[in-house]
């Protein structure tokens, strides 16, 4: 940008005033306040949108991989492992104990990743720990009977194709609110393009909007 | 170019404007947010698979059914059991806050030893071998019967291995808390013969004539009480309530009759005039009376006429007269004793008086009535295997008839009466009148073993503290007593893993009689105190173990039962209070608090009215006629020949004139330099330490009613 | 040492003398934040507030300042809407009392909320029913109004107004500050009103609940009304306290007169839809909830029938017919005398419609509820006053606040300005 | 009417006050199953958080004349006036943390969603709304009894009654697993209502004949005409509602056969309660 043009646009903007210019060493301050500003506005903005999310979030690795796809393959569908209790509550991430219908002490695959799940917990006799990428505060009810049972609804609208996954993507935990990074979804701005992308209760509350005509009261998903 | 001001002012604008539009304003906002909805120190409890357990609760002889809900091994809630014999549904505040007491942090964790005034923790083991130590030695001297055991109760397979222990050991001396059980047994002795108990049909009954009995106020077994009195209205029962307090159970009755405190032997005496007099009486019933009827008879005219009970009463003729009518006329009515909770002092003469009422009226094993029957015994103990130490100690007169008596000797005599002292379920230095000279006796004995989940007033005294799994940890045998028209023997049973390094006390008994050695150890052959229960409630073991409880005995009982009058017919004394004072203090009993050994629990506490705990200060009831200078929620001094305290006042409309009532269950000093019980301790009063002992002669029972008192601006 | 800042041909007091008068307020102004601090980082029970009384000392000291600063709007509404010209030589200093309360007004709710990092849900979640939400709407919207018309005054200051840019966008916001005073008047209308309406739609409260127009609780209309009416009283006591401080007369008699009678007539006018207003609703509407008018007033320790006199009739009634009347409306001491009362009947107003309504029982088994705050929250409150005096202190120090203080102090003299040190 | 459900319940309660023996269970009941925090000190009843709670009533007579009856209560669920949902709390809450159900005539309060303005406190005549003037503190250990149901709230913010709606969400579940469209009257009670050892609490859908509350209430369909504020007035004489004159239409409803107690619900002018005693807005419409 010459000085020229400078001057002159600095002149427009003075124009709202009385339109008298101010001296000359003033419009070159302004010139250069301009570049400034430009630099400044660039770079805060794109630290705050590809540095920012990276100080933000911690990856944690899982306690060693899991093969959905493997799983889903020998158990034919999610709710072998992901199942309903007796009185319509859902089980979520299966406990150990569900894991030995099929496991033992005895290694079934090849992985090493099994190896460790046999050696560390099932011999050890302890629960894995799973970081849970759908976690919701505590505030939260969610009936899954009333989503898939009821409504019909399958899993891959809100967890997307998890089933079909090999390998299970690092855990982004979000350093204040201990989070997973999926709630908010990939994006910093929380643009989504699939239904799974986010599971903030606005995305709740437009698919309750959408198929029922009402996002819902309060007490419908809040304990 | 010159950097200047502007420059640094587009900078700052600019990142001001870049940071705008970027993510992270609306970000970092929501996310802060959400932090404070997700507070780490803020709990969020673990969500598992919903389960529930039955069991049965044992805080109180109300023995009622209890559902636990779990979340995976957690217990989370405790519910009364719908359709369980006692309570059907339904529970009291205490029970409900049962897993306070499991997970209290201030229980005794682990085994204590007392070393100077401090106590160590020390192992299982070396608990049981140190008290066996002991205890051999005192064998050894030669004076068995100097171990003495106080517990709650005598029915129940815990009591019966600490009976046995003591038996085995060569020592009479096993003594139980006053309980209203203990009065039923007591009363019916006197009455009817050895070996029976009283229970009172008031689900049927038409007409509850109650001397005092705090039917919703935690009397007998609470919420089998709580139900019969709900459904009076729809059998369009009758309840009369005589008591100097307008206690829950007076504002529920249909009459509240108010009395002079201590006069309910003779107003009860002088309704059996009346009855006699009128020929009220059922003939069919009187004819087998035995001990001198007409005796008692003219003892009553001469004593008890209307207008002179009238005068020692402050009762109206024309009520008297009332209510003996309708008593007698009623089709089933029935007259119930025990004041309060029934577990407080209690005076022979008043028990056996409201009694024979029911005798006049033949209402005795009729439906609506009061049951007269056999103590149950469901318990099968193989015979003890005795060794000459054992026959000669246990063959020795008791210290005394009663804890009291036993407390006294204690105090009186300057060697010791008592080597040893077991303490299971009961807190005598809070809950026994004089606490501050039952503390004193107890520490006068040589070794105290307390077998307390908590740190009380008693187990603060002990040299050894061999802490019990809570009853929510336990499995046991819990027989109900207490009044109830049927007999009931519920299984108490283990819904969590021990939350800490306790036992259940049969096991820490059977534990220490093994390590005795000898024919003690071969009295207790059993592995375990489960296998235990199992072999001595042989009988009733299934029907425990399949649903939670086994019914001994339901329904009106047949058989003829003996009414003998004699003791009565003796003219025998009514107790007076103790001191001279115009005033007089009485006890209340409250169903948020509990007045045996352990304390309400942090939610009962939550639940008491500011008019009766304020701060850490005991409110006192008192009628404003009776206040003369006092205000509502100013202070006060109570004195009384045994204890001072500072108390706030609630002028109380329904409070008899010249009466002050002070509420039990208050004041327990449960804190320790080491241990904080910040929720439940330090509350107000015991009034116990205000009360002092008057033992009734004849009966030898501590039946002080109250107290005589001055009250001043504090 | 900051004469450069001083406005030209104006006399302040020597730097040294000012630094050790606002570092004594300012020690004031940090037990205010100590106890601020307490209350955001250990919660409120710092205060004594319970769950009687969930509103008590700051939404009163909130409703006080919102209605004292209501001379800001007011002013502006008559000096640039209905072109009062003689008003604009006090318009910069009402503009800095309302934008102190104002900011103190936001500050408190800032505390007082029990989840300040949740705050914004108020604006984001709104419910559109809620008295409160359309306070914090119009409330905000209005204080960024004052900062606007704050803002020329600012950079009238010697220096800044040296820089042509800020010259200009002063003398340009003087041009279109009448837009601003409109909405300002505007969004004050209702955030006044809506405060009132806080009380006015309780209808769980037979105290404070009040028939209306529409959505709008009678208490919605008068609080705007006494709001316009005692707001001028407290712009007129805080120039006579700065005037007395100062040692300096800064308004011209004429101005002062001007605003006392149009307040006084505001008052009078006030005052009887007040008097109206309770007749009614002591007569029609707590009866036909099952309430007499004794009910409120007895039975308790505090509040007594007094409190009812006394805001009506001795700080209405009494400050209104002294400010109409033109004899005592132009004697100096009648007039302080009735400004005085007129500050304190509409702060007691605010303290009846919040912390008595806390008090009166309304469930027959009930009992009164009395309340004395914290220390905190008397720190708290007086905070606002110490950052309000120093903020005062400032403007006046720095700014050209008053228009006539040159004329009226230094042009009969002819002295040359003297450097302080 | 405005809701996504075509079948509206009205959950409501009724209590027989001549039954309740001021025992506190459905105090502690209430605690325990909705992870309610206890203090050091709670003798101070005004930062006392007990969603249930009793209140004591005397007749106000003096000795020998005076009597005493005792008065749980719980969150009012009102309705608002006209019983259009608008309750005294509901209407004032600025971020919408407190809402009416339409579906279940349940006010919710969300804890994540308050900011603790406080204003809904003020609304409320019945004082069922608390605030955590503190954080919640469990002695150590004693969280493990906490249930995940209810989730605890953090301090700062106001907490009620909800009716144990986390008993109806466990119940409906049940019912979505099993295929079934709504729910039996036993399914969902709250623990207030199960605890009670007196059966004097029954909890039940104010709207269906077939439940207990609706026989013993009666509830008049029509608004009273009166004042058209109240909708759900009792047909039963002996049944009465807190503050019935408001207009806020609370669910629940009280039962006694003392006239005194019935008296105390309400506040009358002098000698207006002996006009109005009779009426019960039956002979209008039956």
């Amino acid at each position: 940008m010459s000085e020229r043009e400078n001057k002159t646009e600095n002149g427009s903007m003075e124009s709202v005033g009385e339109g008298t210019a101010g001296e000359e060493k003033d419009d070159k301050g302004l010139g250069l306040g301009v570049i400034f500003f430009i630099v400044a506005f660039v770079a805060c903005f794109l630290s705050g949108t590809l540095l920012f999310p990276k100080l933000l979030y911690s990856k944690k690795e899982q306690p060693f991989n899991f093969d959905h796809a493997l799983h889903v393959g020998e158990a034919g569908d999610c709710e072998t492992c992901h199942s309903f209790r007796e009185d319509g509550s859902f089980t979520g991430i299966p406990k150990l104990a569900t894991c030995l219908d099929c496991h033992s002490e005895e290694v079934l695959g090849e992985t090493e990743d099994e190896a460790v799940f046999v050696e560390e917990y099932v011999l050890e006799e302890k629960e894995v720990p799973w970081y849970v990428y759908s976690r919701q505060p505590d505030n939260v009810f969610f009936s899954h009977a009333a989503h898939t049972q009821t409504a019909g609804m399958d899993c891959v609208t809100c967890h997307g194709h998890i089933g079909e996954s090999t390998s299970l993507k690092p855990y982004e935990e979000n350093r204040i609110t201990g989070y997973s990074r999926d709630i908010w979804g990939k994006n910093i701005f929380g643009i989504k393009k699939n239904s799974w992308d986010r599971m903030k209760m606005d995305d709740c509350a437009a698919c309750h909007k959408e198929e029922t005509g009402h996002k819902g009261y309060c007490f419908q998903c809040h304990k | 170019m010159k950097v200047d001001r502007r420059s640094f002012l587009g900078l700052g604008l600019g990142a001001v404007a870049g940071v705008a539009v970027s993510p992270i304003g609306i970000k970092l906002t929501d996310d802060s947010s959400i932090w404070s909805q997700n507070w780490p120190w803020t709990p969020v409890p673990v969500d598992g698979e919903v389960t529930y357990e039955s069991s049965v609760c044992s805080l109180c002889p109300g023995s009622c059914g209890l559902s636990v809900r779990k979340i995976d091994d957690r217990p989370v809630k405790i519910e009364g059991l719908a359709g369980h014999p006692v309570n059907g549904g339904g529970a009291c505040l205490h029970g409900i806050s049962g897993l306070q007491y499991l997970y209290d942090p201030a229980r005794v964790k682990t085994p204590l030893k007392k070393n100077g005034d401090k106590f160590e923790e020390i192992s299982w083991d070396d608990a049981i071998a140190l008290v066996a130590g002991k205890l051999a030695d005192i064998r050894k001297s030669g004076s068995p019967e100097k171990l003495a055991c106080i517990a709650d109760k005598e029915q129940g397979s815990v009591s019966g291995l600490f009976q046995r222990l003591l038996k085995t050991f060569g020592s009479p001396n096993f003594y139980t808390m006053p309980s209203l059980e203990s009065y039923l047994e007591l009363t019916a002795e006197v009455l009817h013969g050895e070996g029976m108990t009283i229970g009172f049909d008031l689900e049927n009954s038409d007409f509850v004539l109650s001397f005092g009995a705090g039917i919703i106020e935690g009397w007998g077994s609470p919420v089998n009480c709580f139900k019969a009195n709900a459904s009076r209205k729809e059998r369009h029962a009758k309840l009369y309530q005589i008591e100097s307090r307008l206690s829950n159970t007076a504002a529920n009755a249909d009459k509240w009759i108010p009395i002079k405190p201590g006069t309910e032997a003779d107003l009860a005496l002088g309704l059996c005039a009346v009855i006699l007099e009128n020929k009220l009486f059922n003939s069919m019933a009187v004819a087998n009376f035995r001990g001198g009827l007409n005796k008692l008879a003219a003892a009553l005219q001469k004593n008890y006429s209307p207008s002179k009970t009238a005068e020692i009463t402050g009762v109206k003729v024309s009520d008297i007269e009332k209510m003996a009518t309708l008593f007698a006329k009623a089709k089933m009515p029935v007259a119930v004793f025990g004041k309060g909770r029934g577990d407080g002092a209690q005076s022979l003469k008043e028990l056996a008086a409201v009694h024979t009422l029911n005798c006049l009226v033949g209402n005795i094993n009729k439906k609506g009535g009061a049951f007269v029957q056999l103590k149950s015994d469901y318990l099968e103990f193989p015979d003890e295997s005795m060794d000459s130490i054992a026959d000669a100690g246990f063959a020795k007169n008791k210290t005394g008839r009663y804890v009291s008596q036993l407390i006294e000797k204690v105090n009186e005599s300057s060697k010791p009466v008592v080597e040893a002292l077991f303490v299971y379920n009961a807190n005598p230095c809070y809950s026994l009148h004089d606490a501050k000279s039952v503390k004193q006796a107890v520490g006068k004995v040589p070794f105290v073993v307390s077998f307390s989940s908590f740190l009380d007033e008693t187990a603060k005294e002990a040299d050894i503290i061999l802490p019990s799994h809570t009853f929510l940890e336990r499995l046991e045998d819990v027989p109900s007593g207490a009044g109830l028209a049927k007999t009931v023997v519920g299984l108490t049973k283990p819904v969590s893993q021990p939350v800490f390094n306790t036992k259940n006390p049969g096991d820490a008994v059977i534990l220490i009689a093994k390590a005795l050695e000898g024919s003690i150890a071969q009295s207790f052959e059993w592995e375990s105190y489960d296998e235990c229960l199992e072999s001595v409630a042989g009988g009733i073991w299934d029907s425990l173990s399949e649903d939670g409880y086994a019914i001994i005995s339901e329904g009106i009982p047949s058989g003829f039962v003996a009414v003998n009058v004699s003791y009565l017919a003796d003219n025998p004394a009514t107790i007076q209070a103790q001191g001279d004072d115009e005033l007089i203090l009485i006890p209340i009993d409250n169903m948020r608090l509990i007045n045996a050994g352990i304390a309400a629990s942090p939610f009962a506490i939550k639940t008491v009215s500011d008019n009766v705990l304020k701060g850490s200060d005991s409110v006192v009831e008192i009628n404003p006629l009776t206040a003369r200078g006092l205000k509502d929620r100013g202070y006060a001094t109570l004195t009384t020949p045994i204890g001072k305290a500072r108390v706030m006042i609630n002028l109380n409309e329904g409070m008899m004139p010249g009466v002050i009532g002070m509420v039990k269950g208050l004041g327990h000093t449960l804190n320790t330099k080491h241990m904080s019980n910040k929720y439940v301790s330090n509350k107000g009063i015991n009034v116990n330490d205000l009360i002092g002992p008057v033992i009734e002669s004849g009966s030898g029972l501590d039946a002080a009613f109250g107290i005589k008192v001055k009250i001043f601006k504090a | 040492m900051d004469s450069a800042l001083i406005p030209e041909g104006a006399k302040r007091c020597s730097f040294p003398k000012f630094a050790i008068g606002v570092a004594i307020v300012s020690a004031v102004v940090l037990w205010g934040v100590f106890a601020m601090f307490l209350c955001w980082f250990k919660g409120l029970n710092q205060t004594n507030m319970n769950d009687y009384y969930g509103f008590a000392l700051w939404i009163w000291a909130d409703l006080a300042v919102i209605a004292v600063g209501g001379g800001a709007f007011f002013t502006g509404l008559l000096r640039y809407i209905f072109k009062i010209d003689e008003l604009k030589n006090i318009i910069n200093f009402a503009v800095i009392i309302g934008f102190i309360c104002y900011s103190s007004a936001l500050l408190i709710l800032a505390i007082d909320i029990g989840q300040p990092l949740r705050g914004w849900f108020i604006f984001w979640h709104a419910n559109v029913h809620s008295m409160l939400t359309e306070v914090a709407f119009c409330l905000s919207a209005y204080f960024a109004v004052l900062t606007i018309e704050f803002i020329p005054n600012i950079l009238e200051n010697r220096q800044a107004n040296k820089v042509p840019f800020f010259h200009h966008l002063a003398h340009n916001m003087h041009g279109v500050m009448a837009v601003f005073a409109a909405t300002g008047a505007f969004l004050s209308f209702f955030h006044q009103g809506s405060l009132g309406g806080v009380a006015g739609v309780l209808y769980g409260r037979p105290f404070a609940v009040r028939e209306g127009l529409l959505i709008w609780p009678w208490t919605f209309f008068l609080f705007t009304w006494s709001a316009a009416a005692f707001g001028p009283c407290f712009t007129l006591l805080v120039t006579k306290i700065t005037e007395t401080v100062t040692g300096k007369k800064l308004v011209k008699d004429n101005v002062v007169h001007l605003l006392a009678k149009i307040s006084g007539w505001m008052i009078v006018t006030y005052i009887i839809a007040k008097i109206i207003d309770t007749i009614y609703w002591a007569m029609v509407t707590a009866p036909s909830l099952g309430f007499s008018l004794s009910h409120f007033y007895t039975s308790n320790g505090f509040y007594g029938y007094w409190i009812l006199i006394t805001e009506i009739v001795l700080c209405g009634v009494v400050p209104g017919v002294l400010l109409v009347m033109k004899s005592t409306r132009e004697n100096p001491t009648l007039r302080l005398i009735a400004i005085i009362l007129g500050v304190i009947g509409v702060c007691l107003n605010r303290w009846v419609m919040v912390l008595q309504i806390m008090a009166v029982p309304v469930m027959s088994f009930d009992t009164w509820a009395l309340y004395f705050p914290s220390w905190q929250e008397i720190a708290t409150t007086v905070l606002p006053v110490a950052y309000g005096i120093i903020l005062i202190s400032v403007a006046y120090r720095y700014l050209p606040v008053f228009p006539q203080e040159h004329e009226l102090n230094y042009s009969v003299e002819v002295e040359p300005v003297t450097e302080p040190e | 009417m405005k809701q996504n459900n075509n079948k509206a319940h009205k959950f409501g309660m009724v209590i027989d006050l001549d039954k309740c023996t001021g025992c506190g269970s459905c105090m502690v009941s209430c605690m325990s199953e909705n992870n309610v925090p206890f203090k050091e000190d709670e003798s101070n009843k005004k930062d006392s958080i007990t969603w249930m709670r009793v209140y004591k009533l005397t007749n106000g007579k003096s000795f020998p004349d005076t009597e005493i009856a005792y008065l749980p209560r719980p969150c009012q669920h009102c309705g608002g006036k006209g019983d259009h949902g608008h309750s005294p709390c509901v209407s004032v809450c600025p971020a919408v943390a407190t809402d009416y159900g339409y579906d279940t005539g349940i006010v919710s309060q969300i804890y994540t969603r308050c900011f603790g303005c406080r204003y809904c406190m003020g609304a409320c005549p019945y004082h069922a709304r608390y605030f955590n003037w503190w954080d919640p503190k469990w002695p150590e250990g004693m969280e493990n009894y906490l249930s995940p149901d209810v989730s605890p709230r953090m301090r700062g913010v106001v907490e009620k009654c909800s009716f144990c709606y986390h008993r109806y969400q466990a119940a409906k579940d049940t019912a979505y697993y099993e295929g079934r469209d709504d729910i039996e009257e036993h399914e969902y009670q709250t623990a207030c209502a199960t605890a009670c050892p007196a059966g004097a609490i029954v909890f039940g859908d104010l709207n269906n004949p077939a439940h207990q509350v609706h026989q013993i209430v009666k509830p008049d369909p029509h608004p009273d005409p009166r004042n058209k504020h109240i909708v759900g007035k009792s047909r039963n004489p002996k049944v009465f509602r807190l503050l019935e004159r408001l207009g806020t239409n609370p669910k629940v409803y009280y039962l006694s056969e003392r006239e005194w107690v019935r008296k105390q619900g309400d506040n009358y002018l002098d000698g207006e309660w002996d006009k109005i005693k009779n009426y019960h807005g039956a002979s209008s419409h039956d």
